[in-house]
């Protein structure tokens, strides 16, 4: 197994998580938050010296046959190229950023050792994930992050309802996981095998363009993404996931797990290019998702399930991006919304520790001038998520999605995402000054305790800053030669005009909710009490009302027929030979009345039988 | 010499009848043994005369015998009421029924049986029985011996008035034994 | 010769630990524990000797063979052989075997000596069940495995509430398998009598009776009285409902053994005796075992789900898991049929775990009812950690050896019951479920009641650890259990397809 | 004078038996049905000796002398069984000894 940068990248996870697991309580929390962040730390190092030694293509390197059957020849092998790179440098930057920050926000937090062996174990989930030269492989680090964001979100396990959420989010995850696995037997009866690089080379051969097949498989791979990267149908278990800790929230449910779906897809692109309609299902759910979850952003109280509801429809956005081809772009977009998301969950999470973990907006307010840095966190963040225009990292990823929906002639689907590009100006601008103007609405909010550590509460928050400016969007390599030809690198007219649209809808979502929020702050209220008007709020509050349908259709038939089935009446069956022998019994013991004359009856009885049949036998007699 | 045998054989049949229906015990045993005796005729009749002895002296002489001194020694009345309480149809209908089907399988058989021998009278002299007796038949005769030996043995024990099962079981139930 | 070692040395053992309870209650453990490791070092020597390629025409399939004489006159002899499957399954029972005693170190107070005498008569009947090859000895003892267990469960148990006393469910686990065996036993006569109508020749053994033509309807009744005997003890859903109360009344060294082995005995009994003496009749009842197979895994589900008692619960769980082999066998795909030998061993890992795990909950908080547990995350130190592990595999988690034994099952069944699949992958979820409802309701929430507890000592963190880093080995690294079953799975898989043509149709896409 | 037909005497015995068997079945009285047996097995005995007449075998009446030994043997534990009947339920009814019941 030789010992490259790619192998160590992935190893110093594993070693920091089995070092906490087994400690068992011996070291204490400075020790263990330590490792946790050293570990993730040497992982960035090592990501960057692979990044650095990498000379383009893909780099193989096959530590093991994990399973060898026949045909069924699984191999525990990494693959390392652009796009691995890419996603790897996200994973171990971001996440040792976020480490960072969580060393600070979980101090005095009973069993950080648990924290952070979870957090190490994600990481190196994710690794395998993005680094896994086969579907087997790749389904191990798919499923080792859900497990690992079970543990996380249910850190607090104290609390019926955080484990609850966590319970939510890994069944439901667990959901798209097995449309993957259908779509990876699939794959492997079709094509014989489950090497990622040898199934995009042998599906074009063998399966015909929108083949029904190629449908299927592309369809199931679809579910397995949508169940993790949160979209429309699967997404019920997002926003209950902020009942985790706030760093597990920036780690998985903005940077990095999300995203996964988004690479997945990415990843088999060869096989979605095979099936046109499915792709145009992806831009639509991209499409769809985006804009559910930002008309529900507009409704919360809780700042945290505002960015759930952000991540959600920014997701939205990478997966418009692929439904349209542009598969760079969503990279592109996944990189820097990695940033300027983590970003905004530190902040908020710094200004909820400040506040005594105060998370609902109403409770909060003028805290701008006593919380700096997270103010400014929130700003530099709010900017690149609303993609101002030539400032923000969120502008030049964003805008590219869009020109390539426009070059696509997606038409449809542009006006949905230059919609979205609205709607998210508003809610981030009601969460800023929610959150940081206005009266403080409790006294947690009138006098915070701000993060003063420099090292694990200013430095992450500052750097992420830096990148989600133009900076970030100016750190990314491009991933032009590895995916196939986008829309839009053919076309060159009506680029700018898209980019003036771009620029006119940020702005006029920045005017709009600036004049509605500061100025007809009264008027708004009021119109959210009323009859229509409040019905319609409490409807996005609710997420358009999915979670209900899915309790109602789902959740509580299976426990009706859990209670219905607790008594075990197939079992019944099989008390029926013992109920028979019972009913034998009772019958004959009746004929035993003690009575000897009657027992000499039955005797008679007996012989005459036998004696007729003798004579009636037709060979009867002597 | 066939008429003894027709006659007696009636006669036979009468009175077992007449030992089933009786109701008073004595005069079921006298039936009883009128019947033996019939029997006995029977078997003169076929040229049997050890056998009609034996019969005579044995069954009708000493087991009847037996019987009469048992009913003596119990003193037993005939008990009218509760004999005619069964004597309704539901009791005794039934087994009768079942005897007579009995009876006419056995008659079935024996017609199927195609018998066809004729007793034409000559004697079967008590000497050949003698013979076969203590012959081939020698181990079966001390085998019969030892079987009225057991019986001898039972009966003396079960029959004894005061013997300790009986003192125990029936101490609380007929204080001060039988007379 | 070996082979009579291996049956006889847990019988002696017995014996001894009996005696031996005159010279103080530890010398019975120590006993039996050597006793097990003694089987245990054996079978892991044979398997580092032998070579398990497949065999070439001629020299004969078994690594050893062991023939003598019994019963001439019925043809009946004492015929133990061993090949790549069995020997894998008795260094699992060895292994368990260990397992049980260890567990049970300190949970077993009365009667020390006559408790490792039925464990270890147990264990002996199960090495016999895996090595015997001759059907009558194959079937003695089928029968001698379960005496021992009825008194493990009836003397040892501790019963549930008043109605479900440990007597009823040792009595009903005796009367499920006594019956279905006694099916068996009258198939194995039949397909003798019907040989012997046939070449004149009476023979109980194996390799004759397998070229034995049965008349069609006959063979498919005699096909019948193996799977239902196999069946009730897999267990197949109509026939299982001795398995939750057995497990919540026994033990743990007997749930250890029941769950761990005792299982494993149905499963190795249709590879080797089900399928291949009747390869048609079961091609031609493959769809209806693998509907049971489904409805085990879903009602399993289900019905874990709904359960207040924990042993209970991890028994359900193993009905469920149980369905996944029962499809992989009667799927006729070489790769399904090697992922449910993986899956038995890992099920034994898993479930052999949970039930220590649930041994020592009860040692501590004296109590199985999952109502009066919760939030014992924090009141016990490292047992939550190992639970957790173990609830993963039991999911399939990947990297777990159950993962790679349930997905090669289903990767091998795809191509011949695309639609099964479909519906087993839904027990997928419903294994999510189960599971962290087990770990939720027993780790998680709130503090039923306060008060730490203490750690596990050494005995129980190093039983744990063994079986974690066996899970996870096999479960990154099962190829060389693969390469011993190769020869085995080979030839049963190939059964199905001289009869039906389902395989191949996958044959042909590579 | 052609002599008696064997079934002539097998019918006899048939008849006897029959009607011993009828009242063994129908009386209460363990004396009537002691007698009742006595009949039964006379009439065997008779079958025996018409048949040993019939083939002018010796053995049959051997038979018959067992028979009749085993007659004695039976009809004196009979009573004294049924003595003690008498002792314990001061009644010969067989139907009060019923305590075997099921």
């Amino acid at each position: 197994m030789m010992v490259t940068p790619v192998v160590l990248s992935f190893l110093f996870p594993l070693m920091g998580t089995l070092i906490l697991a087994f400690s068992a309580g011996r070291l204490g929390p400075r020790a263990s938050s330590v490792i946790g962040v050293g570990s993730v730390g040497l992982a960035a190092l090592a990501t960057l010296w692979a990044v650095m030694g990498h000379g383009g293509g893909t780099e193989g390197v096959t530590l093991w046959t994990w399973i060898a059957v026949g045909d069924f020849q699984p191999t525990i092998g990494l693959a390392v190229d652009g796009l691995a790179l890419v996603m790897m440098s996200v994973i171990t930057g971001v996440g040792f950023l976020i480490h960072l920050f969580a060393a600070w926000y979980m101090t005095g937090e009973a069993g950080i050792t648990r924290f952070y062996a979870w957090m190490n174990l994600f990481v190196f989930s994710m690794m395998l994930l993005v680094l896994g030269d086969n579907l087997l492989l790749l389904f191990l680090g798919w499923e080792g992050v859900g497990l690992c964001s079970y543990g996380l979100i249910g850190y607090y396990y104290q609390g019926l309802d955080n484990a609850r959420a966590a319970f939510k989010a890994f069944v439901v995850t667990r959901i798209g996981d097995v449309f993957l696995a259908l779509g990876l037997f699939l794959i492997f009866m079709e094509l014989g095998t489950l090497d990622i690089a040898t199934v995009l080379a042998r599906a074009p051969e063998l399966w015909a363009e929108g083949s029904a097949t190629a449908n299927l498989a592309a369809l199931l791979v679809l579910g397995g993404a949508l169940g993790k990267s949160a979209q429309v149908p699967l997404h019920t278990w997002l926003p209950d996931a902020m009942a985790g800790p706030t760093p597990v929230s920036a780690l998985i449910h903005a940077a990095t797990m999300v995203t996964a779906g988004v690479y997945l897809i990415a990843r088999l692109n060869g096989l979605f290019l095979l099936a046109p309609d499915v792709m145009l299902l992806v831009g639509v759910i991209g499409a769809v998702s985006l804009l559910l979850a930002a008309f529900a952003a507009l409704a919360q109280t809780d700042i945290k399930r505002v960015l759930a509801y952000s991540t959600m429809s920014q997701i939205g956005y990478m997966f418009f991006a692929l439904g349209v081809g542009a598969f760079d772009a969503a990279i592109f977009h996944l990189v820097t919304h990695a940033f300027f998301k983590a970003l905004l969950f530190l902040s908020a999470g710094a200004v909820i520790i400040s506040c005594h973990h105060e998370q609902d907006m109403g409770k909060l307010g003028g805290l701008w001038r006593k919380l700096p840095v997270a103010y400014g966190g929130f700003v530099v963040g709010g900017a690149a998520l609303v993609a101002l225009p030539l400032v923000s990292a969120g502008f030049f990823s964003k805008d590219e999605i869009l020109w390539q929906a426009m070059a696509a002639e997606r038409t449809g689907l542009l006006i949905a995402g230059l919609l979205g590009a609205v709607l998210t100006g508003i809610y981030t601008v009601r969460l800023i000054l929610g959150t940081f103007h206005g009266e403080p609405g409790s006294d947690h909010a009138r006098h915070p305790e701000p993060g003063t550590s420099v090292f694990t509460h200013h430095l992450p928050l500052v750097v992420l800053a830096v990148l989600s400016t133009f900076i970030g969007a100016w750190i990314y390599p491009g991933l032009g030669g590895l995916f196939p030809e986008a829309p839009g690198d053919t076309v060159e007219t009506g680029h700018t005009l898209l980019q003036v649209l771009a620029m006119g809808a940020a702005i006029a979502g920045l005017a709009l909710a600036g004049w509605l929020f500061l100025m007809r702050r009264s008027w708004l209220d009021n119109i959210t009490d009323k009859g229509a008007g409040a019905g319609l709020w409490k409807l996005w509050h609710h997420a358009w009302g999915f979670d209900a349908l899915f309790d109602r259709a789902l959740v509580r038939p299976w426990q009706w027929s859990v209670r219905m089935l607790r008594f075990d009446f197939i079992n019944l069956f099989m008390n029926l030979p013992a109920l028979i022998a019972r009913a034998f019994n009772a019958g004959l013991v009746r004929s035993q009345n003690g009575r000897t004359r009657s027992y000499a009856v039955v005797m008679v009885f007996g012989t005459t039988v036998i004696l007729l049949a003798l004579a009636l036998a037709p060979g009867g007699g002597a | 010499m066939e008429i003894a045998f027709y006659l007696s054989g009636l006669v036979a049949v009468l009175a077992t009848v007449g030992v089933i229906t009786g109701t008073s015990p004595v005069h079921a045993v006298v039936y009883l043994i009128v019947s033996l005796i019939a029997v006995a005729m029977v078997f003169f009749a076929l040229g049997a005369p050890f056998a009609g002895a034996l019969e005579i002296i044995v069954y009708a002489g000493a087991i009847m015998v037996l019987f009469v001194f048992v009913v003596m020694m119990l003193n037993l009345r005939p008990d009218a009421e509760r004999e005619l309480t069964w004597t309704h149809p539901r009791y005794w209908l039934g087994p009768s029924l079942l005897a007579l089907v009995l009876l006419g399988a056995l008659l079935a058989l024996l017609r199927q049986g195609g018998v066809s021998e004729v007793i034409d009278g000559e004697l079967l002299t008590a000497r050949a029985v003698g013979l076969t007796l203590f012959g081939p038949w020698l181990m079966v005769v001390e085998l019969a011996a030892i079987l009225l030996l057991a019986a001898l043995v039972t009966a003396s024990h079960v029959g004894r008035r005061s013997n300790p099962l009986n003192r125990k079981m029936s101490g609380n139930r007929n204080r001060g034994g039988t007379p | 010769m070996i082979l009579v070692w291996l049956i006889l040395i847990p019988f002696l053992g017995g014996l001894l630990c009996w005696q031996a309870e005159r010279w103080g209650e530890q010398a019975p453990r120590w006993i039996a524990l050597a006793t097990m490791l003694f089987v245990l070092v054996i079978s892991v020597l044979l398997w580092l000797g032998g070579n398990f390629s497949l065999p070439g025409n001629g020299e004969s399939q078994w690594l050893l063979e062991w023939r003598v004489d019994w019963i001439p006159r019925f043809g009946i002899e004492i015929h133990l052989a061993l090949d790549g499957l069995s020997l894998i399954l008795v260094a699992l029972t060895g292994f368990l075997g260990a397992l049980a005693v260890l567990c049970s170190w300190h949970e077993i107070a009365h009667r020390v000596g006559f408790f490792h005498l039925n464990l270890l008569f147990i264990l002996g009947g199960v090495v016999g069940v895996f090595l015997a090859l001759d059907l009558f000895l194959f079937f003695l003892f089928w029968e001698m495995m379960l005496v021992p267990m009825y008194f493990l469960i009836a003397l040892w148990g501790h019963s549930g509430s008043p109605g479900q006393t440990r007597i009823r469910a040792a009595t009903r686990f005796f009367i499920y398998t006594q019956a279905s065996g006694l099916l068996m036993l009258v198939a194995i006569l039949a397909l003798v009598f019907v040989h012997y109508s046939n070449t004149g020749e009476l023979s109980f053994s194996y390799d004759v009776l397998r070229g034995t033509d049965v008349p069609e309807p006959l063979a498919f009744w005699l096909m019948l009285g193996f799977f239902i005997a196999f069946a009730v003890k897999l267990p197949v859903v109509p026939f299982h409902g001795w398995l939750p109360d057995a497990h919540a009344q026994a033990p743990t060294a007997g749930s250890v053994d029941l769950a761990g082995i005792l299982l494993k005995t149905a499963a190795y009994g249709m590879i080797r005796f089900a399928l291949p003496l009747f390869p048609e009749q079961s091609a031609a009842f493959a769809p209806v075992a693998m509907t049971l197979g489904l409805v085990g895994i879903i009602y399993g589900a289900v019905l874990a789900c709904g359960q207040q008692d924990i042993k209970r619960l991890i028994a359900y769980t193993s009905i469920s898991h149980m369905g996944f082999v029962l499809i992989a066998l009667y799927s006729g795909s070489e790769l399904a049929i090697q992922g449910a030998i993986i899956l038995m061993v890992a099920h034994a890992f898993s479930s052999a775990g949970l039930f220590i795990l649930s041994g020592q909950l009860y040692e501590r908080i004296h109590t199985r009812d999952m109502r009066t547990m919760g939030g014992l995350w924090s009141r016990i130190p490292v047992l939550p950690g190992f639970t957790l592990c173990f609830v993963a595999a039991s999911l399939g988690m990947p990297a777990t050896a159950n993962f790679v034994g349930e997905f090669m099952v289903l990767f091998g069944t795809f191509p011949s019951a695309p639609v099964v699949v479909v519906i087993a992958s839904v027990g997928l979820v419903l294994a999510a479920i189960y599971s962290l409802l087990l770990m939720q309701r027993v780790h998680y929430g709130p503090e039923y009641r306060p008060g730490p507890l203490k750690g596990p000592d050494a005995r129980e963190y190093g039983m744990m650890l063994t079986l974690l880093v066996l899970t996870i080995a096999v479960g990154l690294y099962p190829q060389p259990l693969l390469d011993t079953t190769a020869a085995v799975a080979a030839p049963v898989a190939e059964l199905f397809t001289d009869g039906a043509d389902l395989a191949a149709r996958a044959g042909e896409v590579n | 004078m052609n002599g008696i037909p064997m079934e002539h005497g097998l019918i006899l015995a048939s008849i006897l038996f029959s009607l011993g068997l009828a009242g063994l079945m129908l009386r209460r009285s363990m004396l009537f049905v002691l007698m009742s047996l006595e009949v039964m097995l006379n009439s065997a005995a008779l079958a025996f000796v018409v048949g040993a007449t019939a083939w002018n075998q010796p053995d049959g009446q051997a038979m018959f002398l067992l028979v009749i030994t085993l007659a004695a043997a039976e009809a004196s534990v009979g009573l004294a069984l049924m003595i003690q009947l008498y002792q314990r339920y001061r009644s010969l009814d067989l139907d009060a000894a019923s305590r075997m019941r099921g």
